[in-house]
């Protein structure tokens, strides 16, 4: 059984300015133990799939239809308290600015310790401080006892995403999603924050979600890899067969838009911009910017053609090669 | 919306006041004292909001009293608005001496409250529909001011502003083309906000004595004439009363409104 | 402070119950100081009165009575002698002489910088001939010099007590002789009196007295009506129906020696300097309407500044006026104006009852015969300024008050040296007539001249006259209460009931 | 820190010499406060002589320069009105001003926070609606009116509080309502909408995602970091009510600043006025140090800049 | 084009420090490192958005880093400018038009009708539709704002560019689109450009040379090919060894045990080489001794006493 199932999600926003579909029609699955990439471009829906799967859409977005199993439950019948025990403790989360994702006021120890005592009822004060004072020696910072009484300001980048991760960590969660855990930090730190994480988890033995849209983090990180494009899942492969093979035009596109140390000849890049969930345009909605589209493509979306479980790409060209599950 | 409508008919009303006004707004009749508002008993339906205590109708007082409490609530957020405008954009974007003599300006005037300092003033010279107009906006500049300042100073890091710079544009035309275009939204929420804000000023200052001076009608002037007779003639007082209110009301919904519409990253 | 507190909230005695011995006043203003010789306001009058003692006092009828002195003696022209009565002692103990007459009376005689000071000018000398008798020496025949020592101003203070604590000492903690003795005073909040044990007249039938003061109408009102206070002075007109249908509480109303009044510039170049548009200008203006309408009675049209109850009063322009508009026409037209007339008229607003409604109303009563008015209505500082400036143009309102409650007071403005820069009225007949009443020891002839002068007055319109001013107390049931024309106030007069 | 305060002290120096100057030239323009301390009929040598007493009649500089230097000795002249040191007559009614201003603001502090984040969590809902139109209300309404209205209805009718004065308890109840209402309108807009942008904010967000019950979201997280703006405004309206409480003084005939402030201004007492203006001054920018020195405490971040 | 060496302090806070480095007519000089080490205040101090405290800037031979800032407007025209953040190097109140012109207009170089063409000219040239003419910034996604800030830096036909961080706030598939077109335009207009970027796979797609800063300070300048090939400085090979390969065969990050070692990084003394305390192969007088810019092999520099063999 997979450790969780998000099966055909359909996720809007209800704005002054109407209706936002951010998310129509996203699968995926995650194994335990495993690292499952999602890329995609600025806007595609990589975060409000996050925030959907533990409910933190605010009160604006909502989740229309689909379902996210957990365990075999399904995430989207919970009740608000019964989600409450699941966040932190069950499935956590890592934001991308780790600078805003602290409270500035708190002492950073202090926000560790809170997770703690939310969700190990049974650890008394002293206990949970002990147990925020070793996360924080966990995620590799120095002097942790004095810098438990520090803020998040007084801290580095770097320092302040480790934050992020024992506060993540600290209860143990089974699944940790990371949403672009490193973007905003320097290569050498990105380095150590991720080898960090990829440390830890396999430790503890916890499954990740790995948002980016740096397919270098993606080569590095994951196992298995979601390609995301205007609110839906356009591919999804192992991650050896998805660089060496990518099948839909935008992966293409976008590996080879991506430079790289040992890049030898001119980049390629994919022509137009990308879409907003308002003017998403009819049929695949990559067709304005694919080099291959058809006659098709502009009219009808294409279905999710699978390879097998865990091969899908969502393209007309596939069409003769597999069939339609 | 609903604030653009009470602002656009409020306006209308100043504007047609002849033509809305039943009586002559100043003229005594003293037959007629103190007549009650048409519905209650001892009123007639000659006037519909009653006469004051010198025999005008105060429905037609209010009519005319429209248009100075606007003209005094627009005309001097001009001038505040104005002289806070130019001295917040130039203070912050020259910065440096510039900046620390004219905030330390800003800080003496800030530290005098408006409505101490406009009491001293009027008591100086006699409190005319011009005086009351310069002197409100001259006490009240440093709002905008500072506001317009600290838009500014973030602004003004911005890169459109460097990259203005880097070609070799002029601080007139920098300013002129980069910044005050930029900080107009604000500028005119908070000119909004103020109309409304100085329209209860004037009535805190007719409270004084020192508002608009008869023959001229303002709320403010009305409200504090009917202000004795609260207990005994009600509708003195109480029309100007909920005119005030409804305007300001109006004015505030439009600043907020104006706020939503003028905000996003235009 | 904890006095007002107490009797603020001392709800529980519906309307004011004095069984206590306390009485609470609220006036429309705080006296300045405690200096009797500093103060010209009738605020600081009600309470000096009870607090000092003079060498006469005024009745109820406003006549002249001695206070202090037992018998007095008219030597020559020039020189009085005053007997005090004996066993007089101030509110420390010690005794009231001639020692202390001498030094209040030569104090307020030299030392210009009080406000009381221009009126006891026409004293040269105060001798002290023995323990209980003062000699007084005028400048000159004075028939106003019982009124003068009547008035404020002519408090007898201790001398050594002032010289041991000095002015400043004295003014904090003011020692008089009257049946109050000072307690404490809250700048624009309140004054405190209590019996003083040892007055050596009829004690005081309170044992304490608190003057708040007050100054928004409404709230005086309903401090009135809610028992918070038994006595208020200046009850607008709006708010007699208030205090008068209030169980309770009533309305009483007094006069006073106010006039109100149009002074006309008589300078050359102003249209006012015609004697047909100012008459025009009288004719216009209908004070009994304006009496009857705005100030609901509180007033009496007039054609003199010396009403009745002040000496030299001329019956027959009080209670008059003169109005008839198509008369003023005729006359605006024979002085070249019938194709209209525009003036300035300036009017204070906040400083007499309902002034800026009254000038509202004759700007509208004048633009009847066409006479455009342009009024300038003025805060009560920035009117005054252009009072004494002389800034005003054709016409300015202003109230005048009788301190002296003798006509001399009043008709010295009609003096060629008075009138320069103001109205500039100049006749010397009507000079001639004054300077004469003002040395003339003969009351009959004196009262004659003072008619005399009022009648040319009014004639010649120097002012146009509106009406003598009434005030209006809000009582309260548990207290008897007879206003005065100089509206002070005795405690002692106000009876519990 | 000690240096900051050092500095906003020096910064002090040129801000009091404006307003000393600002000050002495309005009120060497004001007139003559000799026409309002003499009788109507006085005459033009009684009033010559009261101005030649009281220095009226040097020239601009000699008597501005007279009084700066008066002031460094702490001394405001004499009071025309009181004849008395202006000084300690600004002093004596620092007590009534401070005592009504605090009561208002907990007045306001009281209204606004609630209010302000009920209807900040409950956005575009009738309660938010309710809210915002009751504060805009509140604001559109002239002090003086609630004042008359306030004492009309609980001092009069109802008897429930003395009409006006200073004292007890129950004295200060009306006038810090009427005070109150307009601070906390103003209070209640700005709680809402810092709390609004604060719940936006990732910490938020992060908080929910650990399982933080909502309820402590918004008091624990949220709230704090919403203070830092009410802390602002707090102070901000604090020094407006510490001079503007001047129109609820007159009604309620409270003895503070305000009041003596209007009747100064009223008389010409332009000592007392000079006096008033620059302890106001002083003070508000005492009130202004003393917040940024609360940021300090509360806010880590400025205290380790 | 003459080398230039600065340095800028602000509020006692130097930004760069001792920073020397030539560019070359018709190349593209890149400038790395990690954020915060000073890339931008060296490109600002060459067009003087900020006044280096110290040093000089040599342009066609002129020292203009010491001429007064009025005298600075001429060559204004020569050097230009490209920012990171195309949402806020717009006027949000301007239209495109006045955008791209305001260069012109600013130095009168066209008017009317002729501004008009030129402005299509320049939209054309950088892939724009003219059509949008006379849009606002915001009705543009970020790879046509960036198009916009490049039309309007070329407006001029300046000889020099600073482009800073040009495709770091842009989405994956355009950073490659705006790389392309900076690389077209060097070749059709002959510019050369300063290329600043955080970036290295970035830096070396477009740069002829690059240099590499750490905390203010160049540690090694040299070409393209030398930089990786032959890697000097020990924090270059760091840096270089940090960046994600896109081969999942090779992965690196996670392997070794480097989890703490970069902690303590503030610890910098103002003696000595400023990466000593993070250098795996420091010695001892790296600790004391700074190391000056030297020119180690033939237009290669390194700033380190002990530079790597290879
Ligand atoms: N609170 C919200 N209200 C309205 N629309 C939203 C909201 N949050 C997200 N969206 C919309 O949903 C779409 C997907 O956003 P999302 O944040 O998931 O993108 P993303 O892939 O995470 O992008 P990025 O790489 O920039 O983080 C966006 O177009 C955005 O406009
Ligand atoms: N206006 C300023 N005032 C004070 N310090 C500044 C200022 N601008 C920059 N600095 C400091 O100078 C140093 C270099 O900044 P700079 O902006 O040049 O870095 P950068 O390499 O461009 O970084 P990034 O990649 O984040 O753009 C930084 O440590 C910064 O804190
Ligand atoms: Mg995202
Ligand atoms: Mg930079």
């Amino acid at each position: 059984m997979n450790l969780l199932e998000v099966k055909n999600l359909h996720t809007s926003f209800y704005t002054d300015h109407g209706v936002i579909p951010a998310l129509t029609g996203v699968s995926f699955s995650v194994k335990k133990g495993e690292v499952l990439g999602i890329v995609g471009e600025s806007g595609c829906g990589k975060s409000v799939t996050s925030l959907s799967i533990l409910q933190l859409l605010g009160n604006k977005g909502k989740i229309n239809s689909g379902s996210i199993h957990f365990k075999g439950q399904d995430l989207t019948t919970f009740s608000t308290k019964k989600m409450r025990k699941v966040r932190g403790n069950e499935i956590s989360m890592i934001f991308q600015e780790p600078l805003t994702s602290l409270n500035p006021l708190i002492r950073v120890g202090k926000q560790i310790e809170e997770t703690v005592l939310l969700h190990k009822e049974e650890l008394s004060k002293i206990e949970a401080r002990n147990h925020a004072i070793n996360m924080m020696k966990m995620v590799g910072i120095p002097q942790a006892e004095e810098k438990y009484a520090y803020y998040p300001h007084q801290l580095s980048g770097g320092m302040r995403q480790r934050i992020m991760i024992a506060i993540a960590l600290a209860c143990d969660p089974e699944l940790l999603i990371a949403d672009e855990p490193t973007t905003a930090l320097d290569v050498t730190i990105q380095e150590q924050i991720l080898g960090l994480m990829k440390k830890i988890t396999r430790e503890l033995d916890t499954s990740i979600i790995l948002i980016t849209h740096d397919l270098g983090v993606v080569a590095e990180m994951v196992d298995r890899v979601v390609v995301m494009y205007s609110g839906q899942v356009v591919e999804e492969n192992e991650v050896e067969k998805f660089f060496a093979n990518p099948k839909h035009p935008y992966s293409k596109g976008l590996i080879r838009s991506t430079p790289s140390i040992d890049q030898e000849d001119n980049l390629e890049s994919i022509k137009g911009s990308v879409p907003t969930p308002a003017n998403k345009p009819s049929g695949c909605p990559f067709h304005p910017r694919c080099p291959f589209a058809m006659e098709i493509c502009k009219s009808q979306a294409p279905e999710n053609m699978y390879y097998g479980e865990e091969e899908m790409v969502n393209c007309w060209l596939y069409k003769e090669e597999v069939k339609t599950s | 919306m609903v604030g653009l409508f009470i602002l656009i008919s409020v306006t209308l009303i100043a504007i047609f006041a002849d033509f809305i006004a039943p009586y002559s707004p100043t003229e005594p009749q003293l037959s007629d004292i103190l007549v009650p508002p048409s519905w209650q008993e001892g009123g007639t339906s000659a006037y519909l909001l009653g006469t004051d205590n010198l025999g005008r109708d105060v429905f037609s007082r209010l009519i005319y009293g429209t248009r100075v409490s606007l003209i005094v609530g627009v005309l001097s957020v001009v001038v505040a608005g104005f002289i806070g405008l130019i001295i917040g954009v130039v203070s912050a974007y020259f910065g440096k001496w510039v900046d620390q003599i004219l905030m330390r300006i800003v800080d003496a005037f800030l530290s005098i409250p408006s409505i101490l300092f406009i009491m001293v003033i009027l008591t100086i010279f006699s409190p005319s529909l011009t005086v009351l107009i310069i002197v409100i906006g001259l006490t009240t500049w440093v709002n905008y001011a500072r506001i317009i300042r600290g838009e500014v100073l973030s602004l003004k890091e911005r890169e459109f502003v460097k990259a203005s710079q880097t070609i070799g544009t002029s601080h007139l035309t920098i300013i002129r083309k980069n910044l005050i275009p930029n900080v107009m939204s604000t500028f005119i929420v908070i000119s909004t906000l103020s109309v409304a804000t100085t329209i209860i000023l004037e009535a805190s200052l007719s409270f004084l004595g020192l508002g608009i001076q008869p023959p001229d009608i303002s709320w403010g002037g009305m409200l504090n004439d009917g202000r004795d007779y609260l207990a005994t003639h009600w509708w003195m007082g109480t029309f100007p009363g909920i005119a005030i209110t409804i305007t300001v009301l109006g004015i505030i919904f439009l600043g907020d409104w104006l706020r939503d519409v003028l905000d996003p990253r235009l | 402070s904890g006095e007002s507190g107490e009797v603020g909230t001392d709800n529980g005695t519906e309307n004011g119950s004095v069984s206590d011995g306390n009485l609470v006043i609220a006036q429309s203003a705080d006296i300045t100081t405690l200096d009797p010789q500093d103060s010209l306001s009738t605020n600081g009058e009600r309470i000096f009165r009870n607090m000092y003692n003079r060498l006469f006092a005024r009745n109820q009828d406003m006549e002249i009575v001695p206070e202090i002195v037992e018998s007095y003696e008219n030597v020559d022209d020039e020189t009085w002698h005053f007997n005090l009565i004996e066993g007089i002692t101030f509110h420390n103990g010690e005794e009231l002489t001639a020692e202390d007459v001498k030094f209040s009376l030569e104090r307020v005689m030299t030392d210009q910088g009080l406000k009381e000071y221009p009126y006891f000018t026409q004293l040269v000398e105060v001798n002290v001939l023995d323990t209980y008798t003062v000699e007084i020496v005028t400048d000159g025949p004075m028939p106003t010099l019982q009124h003068v020592l009547a008035k404020s101003g002519a408090d007898i203070l201790p001398k050594d007590y002032v010289e041991e604590v000095g002015m400043d000492g004295f003014v904090e903690n003011p020692i008089g002789s009257g049946p109050y003795q000072f307690v404490s005073w809250d700048v624009d909040s309140e004054v405190v009196l209590e019996k003083f044990e040892d007055y050596y007249g009829e004690p005081g039938i309170w044992d304490m007295v608190t003057v708040r003061a007050i100054s928004e109408s409404s709230t005086r009102v309903g401090e009135l009506l809610t028992g918070g206070v038994q006595l208020i002075t200046d009850v607008t007109p709006n708010e007699w129906d208030r205090v008068n249908d209030n169980e309770g509480t009533s309305l009483v109303q007094g006069e006073t020696t106010r006039v109100m009044l149009l002074m006309n510039r008589l300078t050359e170049g102003f249209a006012t300097s015609d004697e047909r548009v100012r008459e025009a200008i009288d004719l216009a203006i209908d004070q009994q309407a304006i009496v009857d309408s705005v100030l609901r009675g509180s007033g009496v049209p007039v054609r003199s500044r010396v009403p009745e109850g002040v000496f030299g009063t001329d019956p027959d322009l009080y209670d008059t006026y003169v109005h008839d508009k198509e008369r003023a026409k005729e006359l605006l037209a024979e002085a070249g104006y019938e194709d209209g007339l525009e003036i300035t008229l300036t009017a204070p607003r906040g400083r007499y009852p309902l002034d800026g409604e009254v000038a509202e109303l004759i700007a509208v009563m004048l633009g009847e015969v066409g006479i455009e008015v342009n009024l300038e209505l003025l805060e009560s500082g920035t009117f005054i300024d252009v009072y004494s400036e002389n800034e005003n143009e054709e016409l300015i309102m202003i109230g005048l008050a009788d301190g002296l409650l003798d006509a001399s007071y009043s008709l010295v403005h009609y003096t060629i040296d008075r009138a320069a820069g103001q109205t500039d009225y100049n006749n010397p007949d009507v000079d001639q007539l004054f300077q004469d009443a003002s040395r003339n020891l003969d009351e009959e002839s004196r009262l004659q001249q003072f008619k005399e002068i009022q009648q040319v007055v009014a004639e010649e319109r120097p002012h146009t006259f509106l009406y003598q001013d009434k005030v209006n107390y809000g009582v309260s049931d548990s207290i008897q209460f007879e206003p005065r024309l100089d509206e002070a106030l005795y405690f002692d007069h106000i009876q519990p009931n | 820190m000690k240096k900051f305060i050092i500095k906003r002290l020096l910064e002090l120096i040129p801000v009091l010499f404006i307003i000393t100057f600002v000050v002495f030239v309005l009120v060497y323009h004001a007139g003559d406060p000799v026409s309002l301390m003499l009788p109507e009929d006085a005459s033009q040598e009684d009033r010559e002589y009261m101005r030649e007493s009281l220095g009226l009649n040097d020239p601009f500089i000699v008597q501005y320069a007279n009084f700066v230097m008066d002031i460094t000795r702490g001394n405001f002249g004499t009071s025309t009105r009181y004849d008395m040191d202006a000084l300690p007559l600004v002093i004596e009614r620092l007590p009534a001003t401070f005592e009504l201003a605090g009561a208002a603001m907990l007045v306001a502090l009281a209204i606004s926070i609630p209010l302000g984040i009920w209807s900040a969590n409950r956005r575009n809902s009738y309660v938010d609606l309710f809210i915002t139109g009751g504060s805009v209300l509140g604001k559109a309404m002239p002090n003086f009116w609630l004042g008359i209205m306030l004492i009309l209805l609980l001092a009069v009718n109802y008897q429930a509080f003395p009409v006006s004065g200073r004292g007890t308890f129950m004295h200060l109840v009306l006038p810090a309502i009427t005070l109150g209402t307009s601070v906390a309108a103003e209070m209640t807009r700005l709680v809402r909408s810092s709390m609004l942008d604060t719940l936006g904010q990732d910490y938020i967000r992060t908080a929910s995602s650990k399982g933080v019950p909502y309820v402590k979201v918004v008091v624990y997280h949220a709230f704090r970091n919403t203070l830092i703006p009410v802390i602002t405004i707090t102070t901000l309206q604090l020094s407006i009510l510490v001079s503007g409480a001047i129109i609820t003084e007159s009604v309620f005939q409270w003895p503070g600043l305000g009041m003596l402030l209007v009747q100064a201004v009223n008389a010409r007492d332009m000592a007392v006025v000079q006096a008033s203006v620059f302890i106001i001054a002083i003070l508000v920018i005492l009130i202004n140090l003393i917040t940024d020195l609360i940021y300090f405490i509360i806010d880590p971040r400025i205290k380790h800049s | 084009m003459k080398s230039g060496k600065f340095k800028r302090t602000t509020r006692y806070v130097k930004a760069v420090d001792d920073v020397s480095f030539y560019v070359k007519k018709g190349e593209t000089l890149g400038i790395v490192g990690e954020s915060g080490c000073g890339k931008s205040t060296t490109g600002n101090s060459i067009i003087r958005l900020v006044e280096p405290t110290s040093g000089e800037v040599f342009f066609n031979g002129e020292n203009i880093a010491s001429v007064k800032p009025k005298d600075f407007r001429p060559h204004k025209k020569n050097i230009q400018m490209i920012f990171q953040d195309p949402f806020s190097s717009l006027n949000p109140r301007m239209h495109v038009f006045d955008i791209i012109a305001e260069p012109l207009v600013t130095h009168k170089l066209y008017k009317g009708k002729e501004l008009e063409k030129r402005v299509v000219e320049l939209m054309e040239i950088v892939g724009l539709d003219p059509e949008l003419l006379h849009r606002y910034p915001h009705e543009f996604s970020g790879g046509q704002r960036q198009r916009i800030g490049i039309a309007r830096a070329i407006a001029l036909n300046p000889e020099l560019i600073i482009c800073d961080e040009p495709v770091s706030a842009l989405d994956v598939s355009i950073q490659a689109q705006v790389l392309n077109l900076l690389k077209r335009l060097q070749k059709e207009l002959d510019l050369t450009y300063v290329f600043i970027a955080h970036g290295i796979p970035a830096v070396k797609y477009v740069s002829d040379r690059i240099a590499v800063m750490y905390m203010g300070e160049i540690v090694e300048v040299t070409t393209n090919e030398k930089l990786f090939s032959n890697t000097l400085h020990p924090y270059t090979k760091r840096l270089i060894s940090a960046v994600p390969s896109t081969d999942p065969t090779k992965r690196t990050i996670g392997d070794s045990d480097a989890v703490a070692d970069e902690l303590n990084q503030e610890e910098t003394s103002d003696q000595g080489c400023k990466f000593a305390a993070r250098c795996p192969f420091a010695q001892d007088n790296c600790l004391v001794d700074r190391p000056k810019l030297r020119e180690y092999a033939k237009g290669h520099y390194v700033k380190c006493h002990y530079p790597l063999k290879h």
